[in-house]
């Protein structure tokens, strides 16, 4: 399904609402105006794995109830190595949802369980490695059939074109990826775990473009770092709206996973609730939208934190409780009919220091997602929805520009203006140079899957 | 115009990174009786200093940077033929790969391009790399030094491994061993027996550097 | 000098403003109308100290410039080890100071550097330890003329006999531990740490009452914990207050130094700056007034941090770029007149779910600060401020309070009473049973010193 | 009052935690010619758990249940002249100190008094108490258990030093060893070889009574 018309006015949205709000998990609902803590975790290596994720999950639920957070989310996000043993992956969910169901049961906790796969695919391999995607698609179906709530993915369709291009900030490598080999690989992917989420009666959450906005955002690092214009990671976030959109086109329904800090695009367009992740998340990676990104998120995350022993606790349940306190200070809001004061000061916060702020401002998300349901394909709308950031970036004159962010802005409007003229005419010559060129780079395999 | 005003042209073309000017003054240069030789060492080397002094000075990206190292290397391509065998000088060898397991290259990719723009010759070998592969191409290639990057803790273990596996086939002692990536730490490279850590992409270079110059 | 009225009515008490505001270190402003981030962190044990706070100051400075964060302040607390090595302690504040110059002149930060000196003393030694009381006072100096803008410490006089008191809940040993016998020896040490921050024009921060309101709220746990009740915990937070004053009256002109939660006591009463912890200390320790803490602090602080790998960077840098967010936020609604709509929200948070957030509320802290700054002397407003906070506690029915709590209330109401007929003898009469039963007390050392 | 109701009272006194009525009962028990055996088993016993009982689920607090422990020591304390010799049987016995460079003891304190509660004899040493004094005493004392608290990440080392110091002297292996505060993990435990390890008090106390029942 195309989505075309837009869920939110700029004005209306905000964390904690989603028009198309839900229930799952114990009890559990999420974006009917409540945030939701989401907490993210992972073992540490040296250990016993099944032995890790149950002290990481007791450790979560007895700080939840010491701290009276009475709705949460656990995510699990399954690792490479995890994927290797099914029947260790089917043991730690069955693990985990029992734990949850225990300690929901005892102390009236509202939880929801969320299952991310790992993308494990060597998409220099024949047929972008068909038995790793069977593999995936097997622990989708475990996953599933074990307890989990909620199915997500960080695909990686794409990315070895991206990987190439980013850091030569080259546009047309950029919109070859993003607005076209990932638009093939989503889709395939998509359908799949749809199908098997609606086969169980969950949830399939959302696809995060974390190999291509984050990314693009880890490399450009801070304020002075220079790496790559930080104006380029910000079309780039732009381009990862366009991408991950696909899922919920194919039918997903959200809680939509985040990484990529695209999902307030998503929210925009789709009305389902999404996860978000900002300053909390400092412990996985730096970023220059901490507070801006919480303005509309449904699910409150920390992105991933170690099992590590700090002097306050381990590492999970310590930020277990700082999302504890955003969101009670956001579900406090919502309940003195604050929220759009405390959303404002959010976005005041960031919008301005640096284009990645700017992008995840609602008034000018609102813009470019007009420009995403406008166009007619996903090649166009990658390209269309950069130039209006571009052209929003270089009209707004209060937003922190550093001379050679500008130096960048102006090429790649032009360049940008040039794909548009003809892009699928630009991609598909573009791709035959690249072959060879990029390493595992197979454009066939994406348009036959 | 002159001779010295087109290699001048070519090394501000590469500077304004626009390869398509940069291709058409390499080759009218070459009409006016210019040398390889000469383009290398007044247009390609003088413009990368400019553009590296200007990453230096935080004015250019590091993206700019890279992108003017392609732009090198592809009028480097055009002056292979008149060049009759007499390749250019590399400061030294490196083998650089993405450990087993982790197929996350991109700051893999970043150092391999960088220590191409300073002059090395990059045996790159992808992402995933087993410990014999890295054995294999110590053997093969001979370089100064082995590159690894890991970008998970899980995958981080591995490169202990490949020390081991260097030290097993005897070659640990004929290169230098540097680590990085987002789990690694220096303590963690001098614990495995690593020679070196860069804690990013330009700091990395730089240890490579200074190895090569104490040679 | 005693302080007889209320800088502040519950209405206008916010963060980011104190009447006595401050300026110190380099180009720092504290209190007149922005909130820092004071980042507070220790090293490895089995790393070299040096090195150990070179990186840790090297990360935070960078952190701070990719962030854009202008103004911050570092704390170093120097550990029971560090103080044994004077010339240590001389190089490394030498250093740390050197590296923040350099780092402010290069990026134009605003940076305030706060040294804590460890209290290192064993009361049970005769003339309570004066040994170490002369070494501590030689670091005080030491940190004065290396460098250091702001003095502090978390002083232990009277713990022996508060330890033995928290967890049999005994009140007259609680109140003849903080109302008396600590203020005599807050008293000589804060007379002498004031002259010697006088003579170096630095200033005199404060004196947090760590081992007690502190132990007592770690002691109590979480909502479900009973260790003790949290409603003994809050008492202990009021009495703290009282005790930490005496660094103030005595010419300690802040920020204060919080660990105990009692400086909004401090703030109303005194004018002076606060510094003030709470979600983001979580790393340090678990607490339930995460959100309240925040609504009239100064500063703003993470506790402490080890200098530990994460996956976004060290501890360090990483609580700094939390706060960051954290205090951006407070300073933007600040920028937008809307700091009051921002600090109810904080208040609200926490205020009615537990007996500990409830005495951190502005309204209820004026209320318990009148009757502080009412009494004739020390003991008899330590009494006085808990009796007035348990008859807050029991008038307030919206108080989540357990059963065992109102029993420990109603139990604590007589109680005190009880003492407050006649302070003085009553607690006089209790120390000489207290001495040969409880450890190391020396209560005639106190008297004397 | 009989002396059944007497003795009742008591047992309730204590479960109120009034040391003053128990205290008055216990010598109006005496003189209905209660035996200070019959007040032990019958009150302080049964009062202590139902004491333990309410602990356990949530009604009382756990000072509370240290208070009740302390107005139990108290009688006992009355009665002993009674007692002619008859000494209270303990379960086990327990060295416990807060090691070298740390002051920080209420953990270790709170653990010593529930250990109390639950009948074992504990030796307190202190706090910043240095490797030889716990040899001395395990030398002395003869006890089952060693128990070791630290807070402080800096003085954790220590335990190694103490256990060190036991191994020396031949003593290790006549005791169980058992650490904790907030500094000390799991690992850690193991690490430097100590038997047990409690991640707070109500757990450490747990691990001390499984040894007890297993000898
Ligand atoms: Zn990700
Ligand atoms: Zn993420
Ligand atoms: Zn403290």
């Amino acid at each position: 399904m195309k989505f075309s018309r837009l869920e939110y006015t700029p004005k209306d949205i905000v964390f904690g609402f989603s028009k198309k709000f839900l229930r799952y998990g114990i009890d559990l609902e999420v974006g009917n105006g409540l945030v939701v803590p989401e907490i993210k975790y992972f073992p540490r290596v040296e250990k016993n794995v099944m032995e890790e994720y149950k002290h990481i999950t007791e450790q979560l639920l007895k700080r939840a109830v010491a701290l009276g957070t009475e709705s949460l989310q656990l995510e699990t996000e399954l690792t490479y190595l995890e994927m290797e043993d099914k029947k260790l992956v089917a043991e730690l969910i069955n693990l985990q949802k029992s734990m949850i169901e225990r300690y929901a049961k005892e102390h009236g906790l509202h939880v929801g369980y969320r299952v991310t796969v790992a993308d494990i695919r060597d998409f220099g391999k024949p047929r972008h490695d068909e038995e790793s995607f069977n593999k995936m698609m097997e622990i989708f179906e475990l996953a599933s059939s074990n307890g989990a709530d909620v199915l997500s993915i960080e695909s990686e369709g794409g990315k070895e074109l991206f990987n190439y291009s980013i850091i030569r900030q080259d546009l047309t490598g950029i919109v070859s990826s993003l607005g076209y080999l990932a638009t093939f690989d989503m889709k395939r992917l998509w359908k799949n775990i749809v199908s098997i989420a609606k086969n169980k009666s969950i949830l399939a959450g959302g696809d995060s473009a974390c190999a291509f906005a984050n990314t693009a955002m880890k490399i450009a690092g801070g304020l002075k770092d220079n790496m790559i214009p930080h104006s380029l990671a910000s079309i780039v976030r732009v381009m990862s709206a366009c991408r991950s959109l696909i899922a919920f086109e194919e039918g997903a329904t959200g809680p939509g996973k985040d990484c990529a800090y695209e999902n307030v695009y998503l929210k925009v367009i789709t009305g389902c609730p999404m996860s978000m992740e900002g300053k909390s998340s400092a412990v996985a990676h730096s970023s220059l939208v901490g507070n801006i990104i919480a303005a509309t998120c449904d699910l409150w995350s920390n992105e991933q934190v170690e099992n590590i022993k700090l002097f306050g606790g381990y590492g999970p349940e310590v930020f277990l409780e700082i999302l504890h306190y955003d969101t009670k200070l956001m579900n406090m809001a919502i309940a003195g009919g604050q929220q759009y004061c405390l959303r404002d000061l959010m976005i005041k916060s960031d919008k301005l220091l640096n284009p990645q702020a700017f992008v995840l401002s609602p008034d000018i998300v609102y813009e470019i997602s007009k420009v995403i349901v406008g166009e007619k394909d996903e090649l166009s709308r990658t390209v269309a929805s950069a130039i209006k950031a571009i052209e929003l970036m270089s009209n707004e004159e209060k937003l922190n520009l550093s001379k050679g962010e500008k130096r960048f802005i102006e090429m790649a409007k032009r360049k940008l203006e040039e794909i548009y003229s003809s892009p699928s005419q630009k991609v598909e010559k573009a791709l035959e140079q690249y072959v060879g060129k990029v390493e595992k780079l197979r454009v066939k395999d994406y348009l036959e899957a | 115009m002159s001779k010295e005003e087109l290699l001048d042209a070519i090394r501000d073309s590469i500077v304004n990174l626009d390869f398509d000017k940069s291709k058409e003054y390499t080759l009218k240069a070459l009409e006016a009786g210019a040398t390889p030789q000469e383009i290398i060492l007044k247009s390609i080397a003088q413009g990368m200093e400019i553009v590296g002094k200007k990453f230096e000075e935080s004015e250019y990206f590091l993206s700019e940077l890279i992108v003017a190292g392609e732009i090198g290397k592809e009028i480097t391509k055009i002056l292979e033929p008149y060049l009759k065998g007499a390749e250019m000088k590399k400061v030294g060898k490196v083998v650089i790969g993405t450990v087993r397991g982790d197929l996350h290259d991109i700051g893999k990719n970043i150092v391999a391009m960088m220590l191409e723009a300073a002059e090395f010759k990059v045996i790159d070998l992808g992402a995933d790399v087993p410990p014999e592969k890295f054995v294999e191409a110590v053997k093969n290639e001979n370089p100064d030094i082995v590159g690894m990057s890991a970008l998970l803790t899980v995958t981080m273990v591995e490169m202990k491994n490949v020390i081991d596996a260097l030290k097993e086939a005897g070659l640990r002692e004929k290169v230098k061993v540097i680590i990085g990536g987002a789990a690694v730490t220096e303590d963690y490279a001098k614990s495995i027996g690593a020679d070196g850590y860069g804690a990013n992409a330009v700091e990395g270079v730089r240890v490579c550097k200074q190895w090569v110059k104490q040679k």
